[in-house]
């Protein structure tokens, strides 16, 4: 097959795109059944191209080592099989649940777009190339937090465009480290120790890797843009194609551009941020009240298993974040899209309004349950194995806080869904929301899909773990180290594994208490935990946003550009207005005043002009 | 045929009362157009035979006896017939429908075409005395056309304009004849061969303080621009746009600097003068702008402003600066010639041109509005129209040179110009709309077609930079830059 | 040499009493009579033709035109110049006469002499063969002249007519 | 004979200069042409007066005649003008003609 094949999938979504957005606004079918074709298209591509394997394409671009450079191998040929099932799997659901948007032209657009500069984010083997692209999507997340059309979208739009220019603007300074240090832009021929100036650059490319993928301090656009955005959106990026990209270029940093050891410095700081996105995070999922922002705290809470992961540096770790990645894109897109299910049919995501929708909407209620059953680690399912994997990793760093972490998240993960799912399907009817019925076939159907692919995963753990995520691995074995993770990985009698069923009974237990507690009302469930004393005053800094950096970092800066504004910046207006303005008024009051319309004086110029000019040439001339 | 540029429209300008008494309109305007169409194409066809061989003398044998027609065309030359063609040609389909406001087709075409003849003339011509004479010939017919309305302020204007070009063609005649007594001939390869080996550099600096007079008061430098903000508003709008695109160009820049160039030989002293009173003229009259609330002023002092650029490009005498200088001079031609017929077909549309009254008219005359920001964006230097390239190779010019101030000062006031461009976009076609201006219709087709090739023009010259650069600049800007060897090679 | 001088002064002195003189009639009369020792003065360097041209034209045409022009803007067209105007003109007028000679004082020996010999020919053949393009830029110069006065002179009417 | 030129060049320069002193004094409309005229005829007298000393007076005597014609042009363009300008403004003092400015 042709190199120039590599250009496919950046290049026909992005015409599609253009023609998707040129198609009149009220040509609906044309519309969707093109927009599906074409996402069925890009799945194809994506199968063809992972068949493939290794294909790369270079061309000279601007000099400088700036080269038009793609390559497919193993990793990118899974993270774009990945990418184009979701797409499928969104452009599908959206075509009933985005029907009626205003601007429904614009948002096919943005999400081909988002497809295309993602493709090539994963195919780009050239830093500068794959800025570009990271930067496209930053570009394509806003346009599309914007289409919420709520009246704050467009400051959570900003705020997204300012956290993720930040990370990127990070990124960029790490590469420009890179190309210092080792003179090349090329991707794959990057390897660096990351000691010294190595290490400033590895932080700098990571915080662009995980600021991508939503990690915390980075993610607080997020649970905003969940109310704001359209849910697909939350389904697209954050769930799905964010992680899938940020945990992507995570591992290629760890693993391919620097020699991450275990236990060292580096390691050390992603095991901590891994840690620490976990628990918090989901501390704070735990008290929402509204199913999209709880479930946009989880995606937040994931990204930390997978960094915790990455950062064990160990095999079967590595391995579990990477697995990770691709079970949390799939059960997250599915609560995503299971949370857009019930608010197309209510109306509303608030937990307290929901009540009972099981029996009317089984077929959503059963996706849901399955993928929150996935991403508490429930046994077999795809959660579960991905989880014990980094467990497994955690515990082997010789730092089992690390390990104590993830096993607290995964209670209150499992803690926070027992609640959700409570009072989302079960319990009482709630009486707040008329009569409805299950929602149309395109919208179940994703959830479905993405459901019996949670299972799969799970049951199946090896067909996943041996076809994408051990040859990702393969290479960073200790030679003569046989990887076989699929052995034993849905043994429920390990230690390990007993601990996380204890975690998930603790769950349990704490679920009832707190149902029992709120006079057995599901959404009060977890009232208990949020009453905890030091708890208590913690969180409510947060819902006032204290722990937000980005609006502690706008009131900072406001403060700041208060006192700029005050000491600099009017002295400065005082001299820009009232000095260069003035004088400029000033100079052409003056001139005006001067063409008084008399000839002699128009005159009088023109010979004073003359005797300037002949004095100054003679004085020249001497 | 090089002599057509002369004497046709002469010709034409001769027959035109006499038609004008059997048909008003129709023949004349057809004949016009069809004249200056037929001129850009010559113009046009010249470009091979010129380029290949670097420059043309021609003669012309009358009765087989010789007599001295003399014209020369080099790249310099045939920049400004084509230029002159070009926008003229414009003009004057514009004039088609608007000059039903003053009727006499005849007698302004004919005007008209005596003007183009004059600059084609002066264009052409290889003689000092003969560089006069055209100059003569086209501004007195620019002194008619400006008082063509026969009102009160056309008057005033054209008779301050009538009085100080008088005294301006007096110093350039009497400098003329001081040259010819230092060398004893006219002819230019013979005044250049003449001055190199002359040894009366302080008389001879008199003498082009004269002509810097002289052509900058036809060219509008300050101190000596006082007649144009006057002239160009209150002539007819077709008039303001001959006047400003071309009559200031061909009468002051090219005369003034084919003199420089290509006769006496660019001096540091020259240059330095030179380009101080370009930079002078690019803020005052940048200044002065700013605080008028007549469109068509505005853009008179505008002109003299971006007159300022060309000079400031073209003194600094590095060939890239001359380069600027021409492709600017070119640029302006195409966009002020632009801004005046669409100050025309505003003032057409709405009986005014006071910014105080307009407003909001963009969304009723949106083609006018249209190509009125893009030939304001052009002047004002925004990417990608053709101004932009102009401007940034003379400050590139500028730096290169090591004229830090000058470059300066260009960025500076180009900040002025955008500022006073957008002032006129703002208050005539955005805002809110005028109740006055409910019921007006676009201007009528040939206007409207006028201001769109117009703008066609500065939008493709912008994208299509380098080959219009390399076709007709480059050249133009070779011939100057060769200084006085230029001249003397002619015809060899 | 000297009754050149007297000539020149006489050119000088005529030219001031035109613009001095209060009645525009006699100004255009004394710049006629200006041009009259213009005139003479041609013939005496030699250039009979244009001494002709001169008085025949400037002389005679264009003061007819400044007469007829004055006759046309007669009634109660009186200006009021300004009385220092005339007064202040004695002193600027010497002190620009030294400045004058000093100047060219100073340039005499400046100019070298040119080489070139008497010419040959006719006046005639010299206009037509050598300076034919001022022909053709003369005729141009009288259409563009012709067609100003039409454009200026033009009936009012024929405006409203159109 | 080069000297004699300067002869030439001082008295021209004295009609000149009278003539810019009028333009730059004066009010009445006719009388600043009539100061425009000195000037031309100070400019004719260089003309002829260079070719006489040059030795070409031939040449400078084609040149005075041209020079004679664009004059006659220019004044019938000026006087036809100050008439206009009278019939308009019922005035001929050049201080009324300055409603353009600013």
């Amino acid at each position: 097959m042709m190199a120039t094949t590599l250009l496919w999938p950046i290049i026909f979504p992005a015409v599609m795109a253009i023609i998707l957005f040129l198609i009149p606004a009220r040509i609906k079918l044309v519309r969707e059944v093109l927009a599906v074709l074409s996402s069925v298209v890009m799945l194809y591509l994506g199968f063809s191209l992972f068949l493939l394997k290794n294909l790369s394409l270079k061309t000279n671009w601007l000099g400088m080592g700036i080269n038009f450079d793609f390559r497919l191998y193993q990793f990118s040929a899974f993270i774009l099989l990945a990418l184009s099932g979701f797409l499928f799997l969104i452009v599908l659901y959206s075509t009933i649940k985005m029907k009626d948007h205003p601007r429904i032209r614009e948002y096919y657009a943005y999400v081909f777009l988002a497809a295309a500069f993602s493709n090539g984010a994963v195919l780009a083997n050239n830093f500068v190339l794959l800025v570009f692209f990271w930067e496209a999507i930053l570009i394509t997340t806003y346009a599309l937090i914007t289409l919420g059309l709520k009246p704050t979208s467009h400051r959570t739009a900003v705020k997204s465009l300012i956290i993720g220019g930040l990370c990127d603007f990070s990124m960029i300074m790490g590469i420009g480290l890179i190309w210092a240090s080792t003179g090349t832009l090329t991707m794959d021929q990057v390897h660096l120790e990351p000691y010294g100036l190595a290490a400033a650059a590895f932080i700098l490319m990571m915080i662009g890797a995980i600021g991508k993928a939503g990690a915390m301090p980075f993610h607080t656009w997020i649970p905003d843009a969940a109310l704001d955005a359209p849910v697909t959106f939350m389904a697209f990026m954050p769930a799905s194609f964010e992680k899938l990209l940020g945990i992507y270029l995570l591992a290629r940093i760890s693993l391919d551009f620097f020699e991450l050891k275990v236990g060292s410095p580096m390691a050390m700081v992603l095991l901590i941020i891994g840690a620490a996105t976990i628990v918090l995070a989901v501390f704070m999922a735990l008290i929402q009240k509204d199913l999209k922002k709880l479930l946009s705290f989880h995606a937040i809470s994931q990204v930390g298993y997978m960094i915790l992961g990455i950062g064990t540096a160990i095999p079967i770790g590595i391995a579990g974040g990477i697995f990770h990645m691709i079970n949390h894109a799939m059960y997250k897109t599915g609560l995503f899209l299971s949370a857009g299910s019930v608010e197309h049919r209510t109306g509303t995501t608030e937990l307290k309004k929901l009540g009972g929708l099981a029996r009317e909407m089984p077929w959503t209620a059963f996706g849901f349950s399955v993928c929150a059953l996935a991403i508490s680690g429930v046994w077999p399912l795809n959660g579960f194995v991905s989880k014990e994997m980094v467990f497994h990793g955690a515990l082997e760093t010789g730092y089992p806080i690390f390990a104590i972490a993830a096993w607290v998240g995964a209670i209150f993960t499992f803690a926070s869904f027992l609640k959700a799912g409570h009072s989302v399907f079960f319990g009482p009817r709630s009486t707040e929301v008329p009569k409805t019925r299950e929602s149309q076939w395109s919208i179940v159907l994703p959830i479905l899909i993405l459901a019996i692919l949670c299972i799969t995963f799970g049951v199946y753990n090896k067909l996943p773990l041996e076809n994408f995520i051990q040859p990702v691995v393969a290479g960073h074995a200790e030679p003569g180290q046989h990887i076989d993770l699929a052995a034993g990985a849905l043994n429920l009698f390990t230690p390990i594994a007993g601990v996380s069923m204890l975690c998930l009974l603790i769950a349990l237990g704490l679920h009832f208490y707190g149902w029992k507690q709120g006079g057995k009302k599901a959404y009060l469930a977890s009232e208990p935990i949020h009453r905890l004393p030091v708890l208590h005053q913690l969180y409510d800094l947060s819902e006032a946003r204290f722990f937000d950096i980005y609006e502690q970092g706008v009131k900072f800066l406001a403060w700041l550009s208060r006192m700029l504004f005050k000491f600099i910046d009017r002295p400065i207006d005082f001299i820009y207005e009232k000095v260069v303005v003035s004088i400029g008024r000033f100079f052409t009051v003056l001139f005006q005043k001067a063409h008084n319309g008399q000839y002699g004086n128009y005159l009088a110029w023109t010979i004073g002009g003359l005797i300037v000019v002949v004095w100054v040439i003679l004085k020249l001339l001497q | 045929m090089v002599f057509s540029f002369i004497f046709i429209p002469l010709l034409i300008a001769a027959c035109l009362p006499l038609i004008g008494k059997v048909s008003k309109k129709i023949i004349p305007d057809v004949l016009t157009n069809t004249t200056l169409a037929f001129l850009l194409l010559n113009s046009i066809l010249l470009v091979k035979p010129v380029f290949s061989r670097g420059s043309l003398l021609q003669n012309i044998n009358w009765f087989g006896e010789l007599v001295n027609l003399q014209i020369a065309l080099d790249g310099f030359s045939l920049l400004m017939l084509f230029t002159i063609s070009l926008v003229s040609l414009c003009i004057t389909l514009f004039s088609i429908d608007y000059l039903k406001h003053y009727g006499h087709q005849a007698n302004f075409y004919a005007l008209l075409l005596v003007m183009v003849a004059g600059m084609n003339g002066l264009v052409l011509v290889p003689d000092l005395f003969s560089v006069y004479l055209f100059l003569e010939v086209a501004a007195v017919a620019s002194y008619a056309l400006v008082a063509f309305g026969l009102g009160p302020e056309e008057l005033e204007a054209s008779f301050k304009y009538l009085m100080l070009s008088v005294v301006a063609s007096a110093f350039i005649l009497l400098s003329i004849t001081v040259i010819f007594g230092l060398t004893g001939s006219l002819s230019f390869q013979a005044v250049a061969r003449g001055l190199q080996d002359l040894n009366a550099s302080l008389v001879l600096g008199v003498c082009l303080a004269f002509f810097i007079m002289g052509f900058g008061l036809k060219a509008a430098l300050v101190p000596f621009h006082a007649w144009l903000p006057d002239a160009h508003p209150s002539a007819p709008a077709p008039i303001s746009a001959m006047l400003s695109g071309l009559l200031i160009k061909v009468s002051g820049i090219y005369a003034l600097f084919r003199i420089v160039y290509s006769v006496v030989g660019m001096t540091p002293a020259l240059s330095k003068v030179l380009m101080a009173m370009g930079a002078i003229s690019i803020v005052v009259a940048a200044l002065l702008a700013l605080g008028q609330n007549d469109v068509k002023r505005m853009l008179a002092y505008s002109s003299i402003s971006q007159v300022g650029y060309i000079i400031l490009g073209l003194a600094i005498g590095t060939p890239l600066g001359i380069a600027g200088g021409l492709f600017h001079l070119f640029n302006h031609a195409v966009a002020k010639g632009l801004l005046f017929l669409n100050s025309g077909s505003i003032q057409h549309i709405t009986g005014t041109r006071n910014l105080n009254e307009l407003g909001g008219l963009g969304k009723k005359v949106p083609v006018t509005a249209g190509t009125n920001l893009i030939g304001a964006l052009s002047i004002a230097g925004v990417p990608p129209l053709a101004g932009f390239w102009s401007k940034l190779i003379i400050i590139i010019a500028l730096i290169q040179a090591d004229h830090f101030g000058y470059a300066l000062v260009a960025i500076l006031a180009s900040i002025l110009t955008l500022w006073y461009y957008l002032l006129i976009q703002r208050k005539a076609f955005f805002g809110p709309l005028n109740d006055r201006w409910l019921k007006i219709k676009e201007a009528p087709f040939w206007m409207t077609a006028a201001n769109v090739i117009l703008a066609l023009l500065c939008l493709l010259v912008g994208i299509f930079f380098s080959p219009v650069f390399k076709t007709w600049i480059a050249p133009a800007a070779d011939a100057l830059a060769r200084g006085v060897q230029q001249v003397l090679m002619w015809g060899i | 040499m000297i009754i050149q001088i007297i000539l020149l002064s006489g050119l000088v002195l005529f030219s001031i009493l035109a613009i001095l003189l209060k009645d525009l009639l006699k100004s255009a009369l004394s710049l006629a009579v200006a041009s009259l020792f213009l005139g003479i003065i041609f013939f005496r360097l030699g250039a009979p033709y244009a001494g002709v041209f001169e008085i025949s034209v400037v002389a005679g045409l264009i003061t007819v035109l400044f007469a007829l022009t004055v006759a046309l803007t007669r009634k109660d067209s009186e200006v009021q110049e300004a009385r220092l105007t005339r007064l202040v003109f004695p002193l600027f007028f010497v002190i620009f006469l030294i400045i004058d000679g000093l100047v060219m004082k100073s340039l005499l020996q400046q100019v070298p002499a040119l080489p070139t010999g008497p010419e040959t020919g006719s006046f005639g053949e010299v206009l037509w063969k050598a300076r034919t393009f001022d022909l053709v830029a003369q005729l141009g110069v009288i259409l563009a002249g012709v067609l100003a006065v039409l454009a200026l002179f033009r009936k009012k009417e024929e405006d409203k007519d159109e | 004979m080069s000297n004699l030129w300067f002869l030439y060049l001082f008295f021209s320069a004295l009609l000149i200069f009278t003539g810019i002193y009028c333009l730059l004094t004066m009010r009445n409309l006719i009388k600043l042409f009539i100061a425009v005229e000195v000037i031309s005829k100070g400019v004719s007298l260089v003309i002829i007066a260079t070719g006489a000393v040059k030795n070409s007076i031939l040449l400078a005597q084609s040149l005075a005649i041209t020079y004679i014609v664009v004059e006659v042009s220019l004044v019938a363009t000026a006087l036809a003008l100050i008439i206009n300008i009278y019939k308009k403004n019922k005035s001929l003092d050049v201080r009324s003609l300055s409603k353009l400015k600013g």
